[in-house]
């Protein structure tokens, strides 16, 4: 279960340009985040993650607090253990797709980490440019490696920020099914940001509305 | 100090090498005494020269590096040890004397004959060591003072921080003359002409001192290699470079 | 001569480079990536060795290092041995001068790299010097070989401050700038030529092949 | 004196940074953006000032420059005046100098933008130029100004070059780094201290605004 | 009219691994063009915009011939006036949402030109943040920003690749109008890359569908 309860303004000059103040409790599972585009949603995983630091609140997953401004608590990054595919993908420019992928896997020898990464390459279906560096990759490709990437990572909750949106339907039909997988085997929550009424429908069990920093609709399976 | 003239025959000589820093004008003339002071010792000890300016060395041994003889090209920078009392009063002694010249370039469209010719319009520039950090400037400003030339002169100098630079501006036509000691000119050859001597009583005389470095762990070694560079095959080499002895009057005047 | 001076010359210039390499990046990750009051002004007095005369910055160093100096004195009494004509001396004045020369072009390009991949290396939950050596450096790859290449080059040129505290001692602390110096200073112009050419040869083949290497790898 | 020679280093030094600025700017675009033969070897020989004794490079401009220099003879025959001796020579001596700083520094940094900025500068119709000084120099401004600040502290620091072709002429050539080394060289460690402090200052604070400005203006 | 006929191989080491051929003449007006990631869409209009150079063949658009192997002709990126929407928006960082904009428009004095900008920012709603940098915007926003930046730039053809892909459904529907709009008011050709159904159907009087490099369906109304 994630715990969100934060505030978080953005200044343009001396005034506040972006407001954020939301109160949520998550579920495991899918979580589907909607809302227009600068509603806050991509700052919002932001701040799970510790990329951003909110101004005040608290955030706690599985009991394990992450951020909390009044005890002064704020976990780094690397220690929250979040997979996220970030909107702009991030994909490390001076590594192929293999490298990129492994780059995340934390255990075996370093021949079971490669077999591993190509096994996360297949599975999203782009197998075919493992040696490929990023410049080098078509936009869809690249996207899929980000999304391959944060997945073997074994991460605690999987941060997913339009993770298919450059994939064309067809292939998304088939890669949806492999994230929902990969939910399921691992069981940690998944919050997936798109604009995509289909994927939305499809995976929303749990579903969140933002808009102008505010929720708007949220149907959660929490306490 | 003039005991120093003590006999090296009779001393079993140390295995080993001593540090000598010499002014670097003494490059050619030392390197050769070094071989001779190896051959002497049936090759068991050996010099291992430091060669450059007589302030840089100055300021090494001030600093306490490992040095066991100093051969400056003034006296100045020796007086300042001996203030330290960084060398071996007993050991100090002028070794070498040189003079001061006037030279030009090979071919020179001005014609200079003698220091006072440097007054006349057509030389622009006159390179001398700066009277400051380079001893042959310092006697060469001295000169120039008792000949009454400082203030004409002054806005023509340009002060070299060595004799090499005061040489290849001459060389090079930089500049219409230039004041260098006369072993300095003996070495650029052909390059320049020699066009006047400095009196000697214009300047103090332009001695080389040499003395053992008060620390120093090889004071033996040390003192031999001073004899032998006042001894008469010392003094042969060095006159072969243009030093004349210290104690001899001027061969040139 | 020549032999000696060249091996001594690349002995001191590689020892030198190590260090300034090793030690460059470190000032350049704190000056980067961290905060701490008196940062710019850190940087500012850095580029001062290349300020100073380096026959001043030499007589710094031996007024610190040598025998009767002030970090000198203490190393001498307790071990017997001083930094005054060592090529050790001669490395540590190398050092110093080239230093700057690393710290202020590794710092731009380390600077330069956009914050989205260290962040991306937080996230899969690598530390900040796995992330600083497997991310920010091979990104920031172009300016620290840049940097690398300078230092080596003024190192291998060094030349005023090691003849004030390594002094100019052949085969033991003459490197190949001191032998042209001396050569130069007592009129032996056909071996400061020789001496200027092989230290020239040698250092635009090093750029050279530097340049080549660092080019033909992956590049980002 | 500290004044004469504080007020000749500022203007020797404001003008061969300009130079060094616009040239440097100029290499640097052709080592990163162009290709020709020989390019890497041009880029190796670049570093050659940074290599050789500032003394032996002196030397060579005296060759080049003097009145009966390759170049200056023929100055010197049309104009009767000659690099030689004057604060123009000791110009050139701290342009060439810290030239190589310069270049080594801002073609690493430009080389590192990435081209997609570029690229979409030219669909919106703006040619090389434009681009260049419009997109490619702001993002690699670390890089130059890290290069403009290593060329100037070297210009500053300039000293055995200047001393070859300019001369040390008191208050016409004679810069502050010719005026320490006077200094300490002559054992007048007083004079040589309050000389050096003035330069650290200088420099320090040169430096330090220039971190400043460069940092709190827009950075991408 | 634009008229492609082009070859182009990618090769990883000394294999092919990717081979572009195609032949088509379009039409003006708007063309969408779609086809699984990989296909190959980028790629072609990288070639019509002068940023990849085919191998061989031909390119001419309105009887100005932009790339013809057999006569040496290579018009530079600058002189063939493309709108490109990159996938990546290649937005300059350097520079705020109005700069970027007005960095493309040709004509008019520097406040005619920013009134422009402005203009142009509002139609796709984002006036906004128009003195943000573009590390201070949405994803979305940028993207927005990225297709005013090219449409001000007054081209003689757009290349749009998937230039609303990162924007919600609602806005979606109302930035389509205006870039029907602008299309309608230049009338110059439009080619546009989607993997949106919905999009596809509104815009697609001409289609061309690309599939390995291949064009495997074409429906445009040419000669
Ligand atoms: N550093 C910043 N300074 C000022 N405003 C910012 C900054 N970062 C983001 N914003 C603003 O905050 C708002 C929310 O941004 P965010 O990236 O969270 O939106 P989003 O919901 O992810 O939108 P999209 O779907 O377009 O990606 C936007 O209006 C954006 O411009
Ligand atoms: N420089 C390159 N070297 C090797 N292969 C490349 C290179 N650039 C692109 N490719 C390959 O060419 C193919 C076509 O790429 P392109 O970017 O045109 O695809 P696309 O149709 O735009 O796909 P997407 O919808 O994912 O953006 C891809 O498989 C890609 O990996
Ligand atoms: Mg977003
Ligand atoms: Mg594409």
């Amino acid at each position: 279960m994630l715990t969100i309860d934060v505030r978080k303004q953005f200044f343009d000059k001396r005034e506040a340009s972006f407001d954020l103040e939301l109160s949520v409790e998550i579920g495991s599972g899918f979580t589907v985040l909607t809302g227009p585009s600068g509603a806050g949603k991509t700052t919002l995983l932001k701040m799970i993650s510790g990329i951003i630091r909110p101004d005040r609140g608290r955030i706690e997953l599985d009991r394990k607090v992450f951020f909390e401004s009044e005890l002064r608590i704020d976990v780094p990054i690397r220690e929250r253990q979040v997979g996220f595919v970030f909107q702009d993908y991030a994909l490390f420019p001076h590594m192929t797709a293999t490298e990129n992928v492994c780059y995340g896997i934390k255990t075996g020898s370093s021949a079971e980490r490669r077999d591993k990464a190509l096994e996360m390459l297949a599975l999203f279906h782009i197998e075919h440019i493992a040696a490929r560096m990023p410049r080098e990759m078509s936009g869809g490709e690249q996207q899929r490696v980000a999304l391959a990437r944060a997945l073997a990572s074994e991460p605690a909750i999987a941060l997913l920020d339009e993770p298919l949106s450059a994939v064309d339907v067809e292939t998304r039909g088939k890669l949806l099914d492999e994230v929902e997988n990969a939910q399921e085997r691992t069981g940690i929550p998944f919050i997936y940001v798109t604009h995509n009424e289909a994927e939305a429908a499809r995976l929303g069990r749990q579903r969140i509305t933002m808009r102008a920093g505010r929720i708007v609709e949220a149907n959660v399976v929490a306490s | 100090g003039s005991n120093a003239n003590r006999s090296n025959e009779d001393q079993p000589i140390q295995a080993g090498s001593i540090t000598v820093s010499a002014a670097i004008s003494l490059k050619d003339a030392f390197t050769e005494i070094g071989e001779m002071y190896k051959a002497k010792t049936g090759n068991r000890t050996t010099v291992q020269f430091n060669f450059g300016a007589s302030g840089v060395l100055q300021q090494q041994i001030e600093n306490g590096a490992p040095v066991d003889v100093f051969a400056s090209a003034g006296e100045k920078q020796m007086d300042a040890l001996a203030v330290k009392q960084l060398i071996d009063l007993d050991s100090r002694i002028d070794f070498a004397r040189n003079t001061l010249v006037l030279i030009v370039p090979e071919h020179s469209g001005v014609s200079v004959a003698s220091f006072a010719d440097l007054t006349s319009p057509s030389v622009k520039k006159i390179a001398v060591g700066n009277a400051k950090t380079v001893p042959a400037g310092q006697y060469a400003a001295e000169a120039l003072g008792r000949m009454g030339l400082t203030e004409k002169l002054a806005d023509r100098l340009v002060l070299a921080e060595n004799v090499r630079q005061v040489l290849d501006y001459v060389v090079r036509g930089e500049v219409e003359a230039g004041i260098v000691y006369s072993t300095d000119a003996k070495q650029a050859g052909s390059q320049v002409k020699v066009v006047a001597t400095a009196d000697e009583n214009t300047h103090a005389p332009i001695l080389y001192p040499i003395a053992a470095i008060e620390a120093s762990s090889h004071s033996k070694a040390a003192k031999e290699f001073i004899d032998l560079v006042r001894s008469v095959e010392g003094q042969k080499v060095l006159a072969k470079y243009g030093f004349s002895s210290a104690n001899a009057p001027n061969p040139n005047q | 001569m020549i032999w000696d001076a060249l091996k001594l010359s690349l002995l001191v210039v590689s020892v030198a480079t190590a260090i300034v390499g090793a030690v460059g990046l470190l000032f350049s990750y704190l000056l980067a990536k961290t905060e701490f009051r008196g940062k710019e002004l850190l940087d500012a007095a850095l580029t001062l060795p290349l300020v100073l005369p380096p026959t001043v910055t030499g007589y710094y160093l031996i007024v610190l290092l040598g025998r009767r100096g002030l970090i000198g004195y203490y190393i001498y009494e307790v071990t017997g041995w001083s930094f005054a004509f060592t090529w050790e001396g001669a490395v540590v004045a190398a050092v110093v001068v080239s230093l700057p020369l690393m710290i202020k072009a590794s710092r731009a390009s380390i600077e330069s790299v956009g914050p989205q991949y260290e962040l991306a290396s937080y996230t899969l939950g690598k530390g900040r010097f796995e992330t600083f050596l497997r991310v920010t450096l091979p990104l920031a790859r172009r300016g620290i070989v840049a940097g690398l290449v300078l230092a080596f080059a003024r190192a291998l040129g060094e030349f005023g401050a090691t003849l004030m505290i390594a002094g100019n001692i052949p085969g033991k602390t003459q490197t190949m700038p001191l032998a042209i110096y001396e050569a130069v200073a007592s009129g032996n112009e056909r071996q400061a030529q020789i001496l200027a050419l092989v230290l020239t040869a040698l250092s635009i083949a090093a750029v050279y092949l530097t340049n080549k290497m660092s080019r033909t790898q992956a590049h980002g």
